[in-house]
């Protein structure tokens, strides 16, 4: 305590506003209580320090065996039981139409479900249906694995409601197998049933349709057989012979050689 | 009675009764009213914004046609403008006040620069002005507790500097030779905030680090805002007034060091378990996990202490406003601190995560925990720097159960659908719009919890409104009559 | 074995090493003496310990 | 613990210890990371990732500028962890290397609407984008995603015809006969922001799973 502050202070310098001169009167404001006399400096409990020990414990267990080796490249902190390698679509009987249904599963959900929804029934007005859509049911796949090779544009009755939106093309998104996959999901979900489709389908149709750029229509689709086609006989009835000679000039030499080596098969 | 005098005598003669001592706290009071007073009704008045804006998102998360056509009052928007309200206008506001007062009465000297620190107070006040119209303007930097605008942050951190350095003096010119626990934690705080965020500041605006970096120091910081900044300042608060209201020294001196230390090396490892899942090497998680989980040292301590200084007190609850509050806030403090070891457990996390748990969470710690205690401070600290009692006890009674009730209807609904929201998104059959829509109760009792707060906000404003006429006015005596009839009368009758 | 880790063991030893000697420094130097003192900080003559304050609510019926 | 320098010296030694751990550190392991090099199926090299330009990165600015992180996250937790995997919201988790050249990181901590790590392979139809920005309702019935009209321009159909960008609005959303509702440059570069995030490159650290062979 510094010896200045045993002079007495004026208390009306230490107010701003000199209102009050009698400390004790000013002080009486905020004086209200009530007898009750206690201090302490209780020692530590025994049970709160055994505790914090075995907490201590814990952490040094919990650090070593959960930190990864502190590597920068190690995100999963199980790696010392890391979890089997994730396998999409592995084991489900031997039933291919399971099989696929199981691989399409999460490809529906990327690709499909934003706008097609995750119960297929689509968007009233906006997004059509799948659960019992002709087009998806039809006979053969040969429609639907163009639409979901290249997209569709314009009108398109659907379940006799009609739509006008723009489907992507996911011929660069998905691998043969995908589509295949994910089309017998679609074709076998929502309680749709129909028939599986085999990677070598969708193969052949997406190389006889390789020169195609626009997303369909569905005047354009009207004209595809529903089904039959084998290699290379998938082109579609639609097609000119021009358009077929400008899609072959569009094609890679290789794949021309390709081409012409299955058909000659 | 003879432990009273027992202890009496422990104290340094100067302490005794004369007028000099007298004359010296009434010194240290009215030395920090101005400055106190203006960060404490500038912050409420942050807090009047901030709740509307508050309400406002909260309506939007329900209805999102909501004020939709105004690109400035987008939700993302709305949202952050208000995080930053209520933070750096209201809470940190109200817990400078707060802290300079504890400061000058515990160090026993006058403040130093009352000036200088309102003008401080000015700029913190313009900076903010600033900062919120540049978010909602569509200047913010996504950054979450980070979202001012890089071109407001240095006069905040100029003022921060201001009044931190003149707190840090008072404490360097203290006239008490023993330090209580609430000055650790209040110098704590002080020296904490601006190296947090300074260095989220130069690492995250002014020369961004790479890549996921970035998350690990905005989570280090974010985290620590609260638990090196709100946190200490609230427990300064806590263990002041806790004693000082009932009368009695805290429980025991060993568990508050105990509690001080282990919070100082556990908490600012902390921040990290907001990225459990996330793209980061799984140590810095697993850290923070650790770090998490071992906060229950200090928690369990501090409880232990507050309560058993509380013990065979409780009565006091019913007269004082200070300890309602703070005792609910040291309550909330503890509920808070185990849910926040619960959601930092990565089998828990797994679930609440990305919820709205999480929101109930931050809720019940910065307005359960640090908003209650700084009322509960305001309450007995007002009128003695000030000279005037508070003009309405129904005012306070609104004041504590709109809040008190408001937040416990926040916080428990919105937790428990938070729960629900994760079960539901970690279930991939239920389609996440069906998750969304089953949120929506929940975000619509968060609205109603929103009104009730916002009613014990605009209570204590005009409470505190009232008082302060009186300030201006002319002095005014009944205040004593109005309220005490033991105090004063038995202090005189001797 | 990585820096990281090394810094983490190092601090292992380290951290306690400092705790134990700086907790024998303070009771050497009588940090710990006197706790009252320092307990009784927050109390002064206007609001002594032994009386309780700001109890202002729920007044009304005592007063009558 | 009356001695004031100790108290200062404990007080920083405690927060240099996780600014160290938490903040250094991390940077020290990951400020250095660099885009991985590999050679896919096709035998094409792919350095991933790159950093965005033009119309994406000003699109970056604007999901930035309408705070739309406070509802969506940009990460894929790990597979058996939570079930984004399952839900589509990515094939692999994200690592560190996936966010090498976000400025700012926007990792998100809610999930208030989906993730969109992978948002931009999961839905690269412009349109759906437009129109589910223009009014959410048209495309996800039921969503709590405000609408962002602000983003998009009114206007009487111009005599050369209707613009091709214009929306295909229908039902209760259609707009009078002779009017259009077209996007203004602000949605068109977010919906080119929202198109370039994608996470469908195999990274040593965390690799795409592998599609079992189903077709016999």
């Amino acid at each position: 305590m510094s010896a200045d502050s045993n002079r007495p202070l004026d208390p009306a310098a230490a107010l701003d506003r000199g209102e009050a001169t009698d400390v004790v009167q000013m002080h009486a404001a905020v004086q209200r209580e009530r007898p009750e006399p206690m201090e302490g400096s209780e020692p530590l409990n025994l049970w709160l320090v055994v505790f914090i020990a075995v907490l201590l414990f814990w952490a040094g267990s919990y650090l070593t065996q959960y930190s990864g080796g502190f590597r920068a490249d190690e995100f999963s902190e199980n790696q010392i039981n890391p979890a089997p390698p994730p396998v999409v679509g592995g084991s489900g009987g031997d039933d291919p139409v399971t099989k696929a249904v199981k691989a399409g599963t999460p490809l529906y959900v990327t690709y499909c479900a934003p706008c097609h929804q995750g119960d297929g029934n689509g968007v009233a007005g906006q997004f059509p249906p799948l659960a019992g859509s002709e087009w998806v049911l039809a006979e053969g796949p040969n429609r639907i694995i163009r639409i979901v090779l290249h997209g569709l544009g314009g009108p398109i009755t659907v379940k006799g409601s009609t739509y006008n939106n723009q489907m992507n093309a996911f011929r660069d998104s998905m691998d043969d197998v995908q589509i295949a996959n994910v089309v017998t999901y679609i074709r076998n979900s929502f309680g749709n049933k129909g028939s599986a489709v085999s990677a070598a389908e969708v193969a052949a149709i997406r190389t006889a349709t390789a020169a195609r750029v626009d997303p369909w229509s569905a005047a354009e689709l009207e004209g595809v057989a529903v089904s039959g086609g084998g290699e290379g006989a998938a082109a579609p009835a639609a097609l000119t012979v021009d358009q077929i000679k400008e899609a072959l000039k569009a094609l890679p030499a290789e794949d021309l050689k390709t081409l012409l080596q299955d058909v000659a098969k | 009675m003879s432990s009273t005098n027992t202890l009496k005598a422990l104290m340094p003669g100067d302490v005794q009764s004369d007028p000099a001592r007298r004359a010296m706290l009434a010194e240290i009071d009215a030395s920090c009213r101005v400055p106190v007073l203006f960060f404490v009704v500038s912050g409420l008045m942050w807090l009047l914004l901030g709740t509307l804006l508050a309400l406002v998102a909260s309506i939007k998360l329900h209805n999102p046609e909501f004020l939709a056509a105004w690109e400035w009052l987008t939700f993302g928007r709305v949202r952050p403008a208000h995080l930053n309200t209520v933070i750096y206008g209201f809470a940190s506001q109200t817990g400078i006040g707060v802290t300079l007062w504890l400061m000058c009465r515990l160090c026993r000297v006058p403040f130093p620069a009352p000036g200088l620190t309102t003008v401080a107070a000015l700029f913190w006040n313009l900076g903010l002005t600033i900062g919120v119209v540049g978010i909602l303007v569509g200047d913010s930097t996504a950054i979450e507790w980070l979202e001012l605008p890089r071109y407001s942050t240095p006069i905040l951190f100029f003022s921060y500097a201001l009044v931190a350095v003149w707190s840090v003096i008072t404490f360097r010119l203290r006239r008490e030779r023993h330090l209580y626990v609430s000055q650790w934690y209040l110098l704590a705080a002080l020296l904490w905030f601006p190296w947090l965020y300074a260095t989220a500041q130069i690492m995250l605006l002014i020369e961004p680090v790479r890549g996921v970096v970035q998350a690990s120091v905005n989570w280090w910081f974010a985290h620590n805002v609260l638990g090196l900044w709100f946190t200490p300042i609230g427990l300064g608060a806590i263990y002041y007034f806790i004693p000082k209201v009932v009368g009695r020294p805290i429980h025991s001196y060993y568990l508050s060091v105990l509690g001080f230390w282990s919070l100082a090396l556990f908490y600012n490892w902390n921040g990290l378990h907001h990225l459990i899942g996330g793209p980061m090497p799984a140590w810095m998680i697993t850290v923070s996990v650790v770090a998490s989980v071992m906060m229950l040292i200090p928690v369990i301590t501090v409880a232990i202490n507050h309560h058993f200084t509380m013990v065979g007190h409780f009565g006091k609850l019913r007269h004082s406003p200070t300890l309602r509050f703070i005792v609910f806030g040291a309550m909330a403090y503890t509920l808070t601190s185990l849910q926040g070891v619960a959601n930092s457990l990565r089998s828990y996390s797994e679930i609440v995560h990305f919820t709205h748990h999480t929101v109930a969470h931050a809720h019940l710690g910065v307005y359960g925990f640090f908003t209650m205690v700084m009322f509960g401070s305001l309450y007995y600290i007002v009128p003695r720097i000030t000279q005037r009692e508070w003009p309405s006890l129904a005012l306070i009674s609104v004041h504590f159960w709109g809040c008190a009730l408001g937040l416990i209807l926040y916080v428990v609904p919105l937790s428990y659908g938070g729960i629900l929201q994760g079960l539901g998104m970690n279930d991939a059959s239920i389609p996440f719009l069906k998750v969304v829509e089953g949120t929506l109760p929940w975000l619509r009792i968060r609205t109603g919890a929103g009104l009730l707060l916002a009613l014990g906000h605009v209570a204590f404003v005009v409470n505190l409104g009232w008082l302060l006429c009186r300030v201006f006015g002319p002095y005014r005596k009944p205040v004593v009559e109005l309220f005490t009839e033991t105090g004063t009368a038995a202090v005189t009758a001797k | 074995m990585n820096v990281i880790a090394l810094i983490l063991l190092g601090s292992v030893v380290v951290v306690p090493a400092v705790a134990l000697w700086s907790l024998h420094w303070a009771s050497r130097t009588g940090e710990f003496r006197l706790l009252n003192r320092a307990a009784l900080l927050p109390f002064d003559d206007e609001e002594p310990v032994g009386q309780a304050t700001d109890q202002i609510l729920n007044r009304g019926g005592d007063r009558r | 613990m009356n001695y004031g320098p100790l108290l200062f010296l404990g007080i920083l030694f405690t927060l240099a210890s996780s600014w160290v751990g938490l903040v250094l550190m991390p940077n020290r392991q990951l400020g250095a990371l660099t885009a991985n090099t590999s050679t896919n199926d096709t035998g094409v090299v792919v350095v991933y990732p790159q950093p965005r330009h033009g119309e994406a990165q000003q699109g970056a600015e604007h999901y930035r500028s309408l705070g739309c992180v406070y509802c969506h996250s940009q990460q894929v937790r790990p597979e058996g962890f939570g079930s984004d995997i399952e839900r589509g919201w990515g094939r692999r988790r994200t690592v560190s290397r996936d966010y090498l050249y976000d400025k700012p990181v926007m990792l998100g901590t809610s999930r208030t609407g989906p993730d969109l790590t992978n948002i931009g392979e999961r839905q690269s139809s412009h349109d759906w984008h437009y129109s589910h920005l223009y009014n959410p309702q048209i495309t996800s019935k039921g969503s709590v995603m405000p609408p962002y009209p602000f983003l998009f321009e009114k206007r009487r159909v111009p005599a050369s015809g209707p613009s091709s960008d214009a929306l295909k609005l229908s039902g209760e959303f259609a707009v009078e006969d002779g009017w259009e509702v077209v996007p203004r440059p602000q949605a068109r570069q977010l919906v080119e922001y929202l198109r370039s995030l994608k996470t469908t490159v195999d990274l040593p650290e965390a690799p795409l799973p592998k599609a079992a062979a189903v077709e016999e």
